[in-house]
């Protein structure tokens, strides 16, 4: 039976499940509960957790699991993942798979502790230098987020990439009844290194960047083309349709299912993928509709480009606008979502593109 | 009596290191121990950023390029997951204690099972010879264009009696490779911190001064004796902990 | 769907509070979530959770218009207060809660001494459980036996069944309070 | 059979050989290599296989056999 | 009279001349020659120049610098820039005011030392967590570099924000002729620390994040009003307008004008910053317009999302596509721009959006 | 007879820390310090992240919040740019010593002119008292839930000591406030560094052993009692670098 | 006139104070302050104006002034 | 516009000769640029610098088609030959580069001893300056006057007056080689 769990507590243990041998990471609230908790469980098992100096050790600790060829793992928030930006980009470019959990918290710089999804830009197109991709999961339940956890390493080892599991403050601190997967025993990965040379790995120097760099966008179509994940529902004779995913997305749920309660035709698109986009979503919403509104929990409004960007594509022949509220921090509540719609109905909101 | 001295295969390939560089020799050095103790086949190198990442063409073992500053971290996570085999942290000065200080030295403070070895040829040599915390005072780089004033930049880093002097790890010795003789202790050195990760006996370095012609506008004979007037004067030579009887 | 405040200060036990009924509704067949509001949270002050059950789905856990706010410090009544439904209830520890009304008119208000109460049946730690108790009763969506059955359920769960009897008195006291 | 083996070709002409060598038996060759260096060559005669080059070398240029009791030739390799 | 001078000294310079009172960074090439000419210069002038020992500690640095009112500059390049994220970000939040150079050099992780644009993405969306901007200046040439250095410096205390001076290898490598700028002598910025408590700081704990969201976007909107920068040619009349900032943006100038000479109805936009995008070069264009073509020095195509949201804001009654012609590291040759011009037309290669 | 005192005016609010927190005491101590030194209406603040951040709202002076771990990096940006002024890092053991440890050394390997104070609290108090580098050996803590074994982590850092002993800096000392003397001698220390720096001698830094009691999930008291008769014999107090005569 | 000033709003309720002043001059009211303390009172007879209770306390509740040869008076402060 | 690629090994002053040709042409009007190619340079190995120069701007810096290409050693004729337009010029260093043809026929090559010529001079520096009068006579573009004063009045700019001398000496002889 399914059980009330922390959200950060549920995580950790799906990734135990999930075959991660290694943690690596260091405290920063909201996520701290994830490596408090393996810092007791990977032991007991015979696996491998450190405490590292930084969050910018932590991820070249991971580099040097994930170039072994086990599952590793690290999880932080605002400034610690800002740290792990150049190993990112370093193990993007190595084509090194892990997890990266960021249990996103509100704000610029140090920060808040409030739960927020102000981090959409830089997870979706990358914070390190160069032009790498990493595939962004972003779950709205405790459920959900177990649920994607293997998907997570799955996903990463298909590719060689490295998946950034995305999800929020108050998702990782909150509880709701959840189910765990079962336990599975990942082989060592084809391309760890064993210390016999069984892996040939080609020199940095002897790279050629710009046959890399074809490979590299042929990777990433198959991924675009291959990996959206979504949940949409009342799109095809919306006149609305909503984005929002994680938490404001289930908020923005409940909400759109009152909404057409009571007659208005809205719709809902929930990206779980935030990179690759979901493209294809738009491709089933109502031709006649009037725009969509992303809700957001940043204060700029970040995946309103994304949206715009696939509404475009879709919708060649006429203009559809793209509206944003971004309720900045925590959730969005019914009433910050039913004055924003009807702002934007009414015109008083202007359309960002 | 002749004795058969045959180039490590892990290692038997051209580098594109400059002629008469540390580096070449030092890296022979190591191929020749791990073949030795029969880890030759069981080894992965972390490579630091420097003229130590030319090693990745010339070097036949696992080995990966970390980000500048950051290979004894990577080699934490590799030796966590495969404690069998021999993990050897190949570093330059710049990248070991200037960028990566906070990373080599954890290493040696938490006492992690690996061997670091650091290539001391007081400058960032592969971009260009920059000042690192190893320059000399006085020395003349192209970010101390008036020689190195250790008042405002700090006086030289000695790292192998540093973590021998305050952390408990198994081995820390420093080198150079300015005569026939003075390699062959320097190799010694080298084993005996490879044989200290093989006997599971904790974090060895060995740090090697190590000439670097190019940047320092020197022959090669020139920069083997900068070394021995100028630079052992200041670092030492020797074995600043030692291993323990077991 | 049901929404309840429990707000207090640190070492309070509301947020446990908050747990139990959860946990209780879970055990009745309902979904429910559980939402800390956590802060820079080491240095006392206040402890605040949100707990929503349902029959379907809980679509959006956080605070918004709660059913019933549980006060268990002054502060905590004055912070939220203002927060609960039309119609709905406000259930203070008067041990800590001065007598004044909050200036709310459209709320019931109930006031329990769950600090000296714990202490009257020996159980010095059960003022949480008794505001549990409270709760169960005032808002009527589970019986005395559902409660009582999914309170015990959870610290069984937990390993903690040798509290089984202190609890179940402090529950017995809390139900009976209002 | 001792032998002495110098891959030329791997020659950076640094000198460091030629210098500790104490049987002077190690020179400079008169033509270049591909890349430009003008290689060790050994004098078969005086050589002793004592080794030090070898442990000289940045650039893996010797290898030594020794053979106990024969006698030693040189051979330089043929990529020079 | 103009004088050949290297990129990286020419920028150097201008920065002493634009009042640079303090350096810290790290060497990496190709950025290195910035610090090492400032090694000599700024001490020569009683300025402060530190080589810190890593770009995180030099960002740190620039961060006190900067809070004590002063110009400060740093320099760097590829995984140098990653590890200043985190800083980049506190300053921004912290509205204080510094110039980071980014020498861009091609590639993911350690990359390559080939001049690139593959930062476009990480520049102007920030690579550190939180919904900041850095205003994005792209020189294309040495003269416009030095001329945009005093600029720099000027918007960053406008606004209160960082400045990204977003060069590429090569033009920090190149020389050419150059005429520098006359000295400032900047004051002592209004909200610098001077030890008396004159500027009252408000303490992070009692900040109001939600009140500081309404003023960060009214600032960013204000940015986005008033301080887009581009140079333009031939559009009015284009069939195909091409996009192109940097290195790349002079030479697809020279290739266009070619084209132009053969009758080809080409135009350019040359975003001279990139962000704020110039959105506005954007409303001058021939309304028949069949498509737009950024050229970046990129794998990916980076800019293209800005273009093609600046078309669909502009062009709202019918799709234009927005095509990327990436040439992945270096100068885009005359004969990659007319061979991908040519597919467009023909229809052989598709668009992005 | 009596003595006057009174809390310094740029200290004299509220805080938020928790009851008989040591940050609290030391931070007066400082502002007493810089008073008595005529330096109160002449000081940054770059503090640390952790509950040392509580400060910004007390703390009546310019101050910065720095990015964890980095306040000595802005501390030497902001001396550079004003060399008149006092500048105090305040940091707690894990911003200093964890994540902060290559910015902390290395102003202390260029002799940088400031002051750093660290709180040694033997945890990471403001993010719930998980494991610092100076936590116990033993202590258990949310990330060491067994007991920290060092044997993994490395033992405890001596940071005052390891300073003192490898670099040239001008002042080093640890003190405690467990008890009134104890309290006057800290203040002491911090005076010295203080005056260090106002002297321009160059890096200065004071080591305070301080109680958690809400991490440590002991009584005030008790916290103190721990600091005596655990924490005291392990971190010993004193001068390691007194001041030269000049 | 020697006097203490004790700013109870500010006082948690530690107990350092309490447990360092030799005089026993200090103890807790029963009355709380508005963050929920029952902050520290000086009992004027018993104190000295020895200063140490101002030492050990975290939260800078105390103020002495100190007057040559006055006699000493406490002072509550009416935050309480 | 003219294109020019200046290529050697490291040492042999390419970097330079390319300098001089570039401030040549901007004493003489025209505007230029100077591109090396750079690397993990440290090294010995390749050196290369690409020099435009024109009446207009200069769109693209960077190499793409030179007029003529400098070849200094054997390894910078392998690997640039073939780029060099049809119809253009290359020089060798023929003390370093071979005699054989390097396949093509649709440029013309000349062959400048400059190594030993240098010395022969007295100028054993003075290789690269042997070149630059080559590179500025088989152009065309400016006389030997304007070439001369354009270098010398680059080393004067310089600081280096003291060597106008020896390299004057070096321009006459290269500029009388082709
Ligand atoms: C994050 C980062 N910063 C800077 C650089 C540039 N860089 C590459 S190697 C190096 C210095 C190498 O010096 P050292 O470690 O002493 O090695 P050496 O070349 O002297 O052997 C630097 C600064 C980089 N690659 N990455
Ligand atoms: C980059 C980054 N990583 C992690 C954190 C989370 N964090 C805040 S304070 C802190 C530890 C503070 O411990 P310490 O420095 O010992 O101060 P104390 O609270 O114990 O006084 C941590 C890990 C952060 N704010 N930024
Ligand atoms: S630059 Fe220096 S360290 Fe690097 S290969 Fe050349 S001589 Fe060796
Ligand atoms: S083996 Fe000894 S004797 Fe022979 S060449 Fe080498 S150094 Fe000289
Ligand atoms: S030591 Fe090696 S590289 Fe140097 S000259 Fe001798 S053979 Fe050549
Ligand atoms: S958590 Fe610990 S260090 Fe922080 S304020 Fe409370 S007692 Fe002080
Ligand atoms: S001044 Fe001295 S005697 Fe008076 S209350 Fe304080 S500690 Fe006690
Ligand atoms: S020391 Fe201060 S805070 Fe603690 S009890 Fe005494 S007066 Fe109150
Ligand atoms: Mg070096
Ligand atoms: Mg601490």
């Amino acid at each position: 039976m399914a059980e009330m769990m922390k959200g950060n507590v549920a995580i950790a243990e799906a990734a135990v499940r999930a075959g991660v041998r290694f943690y690596a990471g260091y405290p920063i609230t909201p996520s701290s509960e994830i490596m408090e908790y393996l810092a007791k469980r990977l032991p007991e098992l015979g696996r491998q957790f450190i405490q590292s100096e930084s969050e910018l050790a932590a991820i070249n600790m991971v580099m040097g699991a994930a170039a072994c060829g086990v599952r590793a793992l690290t999880a932080s928030s605002g400034p610690g993942i800002s740290l792990k930006q150049e190993g990112i980009s370093v193990l993007s470019d190595e084509e090194l798979t892990c997890v990266v959990v960021n249990v996103v918290r509100y704000g610029n710089g140090l920060g808040t502790l409030f739960s927020s999804q102000c981090d959409y830009f830089r997870e979706t197109r990358g914070g390190g230098n160069g032009d790498y991709r990493c595939i962004v999961l972003c779950p709205s339940s405790i459920q959900e987020a177990v649920d994607l956890m293997l998907t997570a390493y799955e996903l990463a080892e298909k590719y060689r990439v490295v998946t950034v599991f995305m999800t929020e403050g108050a998702l990782g601190q909150m509880m709701e009844p959840c189910e765990l997967p079962d336990f599975v025993e990942p082989p060592k990965l084809p391309w760890g290194f064993d210390g016999k040379y069984s892996y040939k790995k080609i020199g940095i120097f002897d790279r050629d960047s710009m046959q890399e760099a074809e490979q590299l966008n042929r990777k990433y179509e198959t991924i675009r083309a291959e990996e959206q994940r979504w949940e949409s529902e009342n799109v095809q004779d919306a006149d609305y349709v909503f984005v929002a995913y994680g938490l404001p997305g289930r908020a923005v749920k409940g909400v759109t299912r009152q909404m057409r309660a009571q007659g208005l035709k809205v719709g809902l698109i929930r990206p779980i993928t935030a990179w690759p986009f979901p493209v294809k979503a738009f491709a089933e919403v109502n031709p006649g509709v009037k725009g969509f509104i992303t809700v957001e929990a940043n204060a700029t409004g970040q995946m309103v480009d994304d949206v715009a960007l696939a509404s475009k594509t879709v919708f060649r022949d006429r203009f559809v606008p793209t509206h944003a509220l971004p309720c900045v921090y925590g959730l969005p509540s019914r009433k910050f979502i039913m004055d924003g719609f009807g702002q934007i109905v009414s015109g008083a909101r202007k359309e960002v593109y | 009596m002749a004795v058969s001295r045959k180039v490590p295969a892990i290692i038997d390939r051209e580098t594109s290191f400059c002629p008469g560089c540390g580096h070449g020799i030092v890296i022979r050095l190591i191929a020749e121990c791990l073949e030795e103790l029969g880890q030759d086949n069981n080894v992965i190198f972390p490579l630091g950023v420097g003229c130590s990442s030319l090693l990745g063409g010339g070097l036949v073992t696992d080995r990966l390029h970390c980000p500048h500053g950051r290979a004894s971290a990577v080699a934490t996570g590799m030796k966590r997951c495969e404690p069998d085999v021999t993990i050897v942290a190949y570093q330059g000065d710049g990248d070991a204690y200037s960028i990566g200080i906070a990373e080599t030295l954890n290493a040696a403070y938490r006492n992690e099972n690996i061997t670091m070895i650091a290539i001391n040829n007081t400058n960032f040599g592969m971009t260009g010879g920059q000042m690192s915390w190893t320059t000399m005072p006085g020395q003349k780089t192209t970010t101390s264009p008036k020689g190195r004033d250790c008042a405002v930049t700090g006086n030289p880093i000695r790292f192998p009696e540093l973590v021998a002097s305050q952390f408990d790890v198994a081995y820390a010795a420093r080198g150079a490779v300015t005569s026939p003789k003075r390699i062959a202790t320097v190799k010694k050195y080298i084993k005996n911190a490879l044989a200290a990760q093989v006997n599971k006996e904790g974090y060895s370095t060995v740090e090697v001064l190590s000439p670097c012609p190019t940047n320092w506008g020197l022959d090669v004979l020139g920069a083997m004796k900068r070394i021995e007037e100028e630079i052992i004067p200041y670092y030492p030579l020797g074995e600043f902990k030692k291993r323990e009887e077991r | 769907m049901r929404e309840i405040l429990f707000a207090g200060l640190g070492g309070q036990g509301v947020l446990t509070c908050g747990l139990i009924v959860a946990e209780v509704a879970l055990f009745n067949g309902r979904t429910a979530t559980w939402s800390p509001s956590y802060g820079s949270a080491m240095r006392g002050g206040a402890a605040n959770c949100t707990v929503k059950y349902s029959r379907e789905m809980v679509y959006n856990p956080s605070l918004d218009e709660p059913d019933l706010l549980l006060a268990m410090s002054e502060s905590a009544l004055a912070l939220h207060g203002h927060l609960v439904k039309k119609g709905g209830i406000v259930l203070v520890n008067s041990d800590l809660v001065g007598g004044e009304g909050f200036g709310r008119t459209d709320v019931s208000v109930h006031r329990v001494p769950c600090s000296s109460l714990a202490q009257r049946i020996g159980q010095p730690k059960g003022a949480n459980v008794i505001m549990t108790a409270a709760i169960i009763k005032l808002l009527g969506d589970f019986g005395f036996e559902d409660g009582m059955r999914g309170m015990n359920d959870m610290f069984r769960k937990k390993g903690k069944e040798r509290f089984e009897k202190g609890n179940s008195a402090a529950f017995e006291a809390g139900y009976s309070a209002v | 059979m001792d032998r002495i083996i110098v891959t030329q070709s791997r020659c950076k002409q640094c000198g460091l050989c030629v210098a500790h060598c104490k049987q002077e038996a190690l020179s400079f060759s008169a033509v270049f290599t591909e890349a430009g260096y003008r290689p060790v060559q050994v004098d078969d005669a005086k050589c002793i296989k004592c080794g030090i080059c070898y442990l000289v070398c940045p650039d893996r240029v010797f290898t030594i056999i020794g053979a106990p009791g024969g006698k030693a030739s040189a051979k330089q390799s043929a990529s020079a």
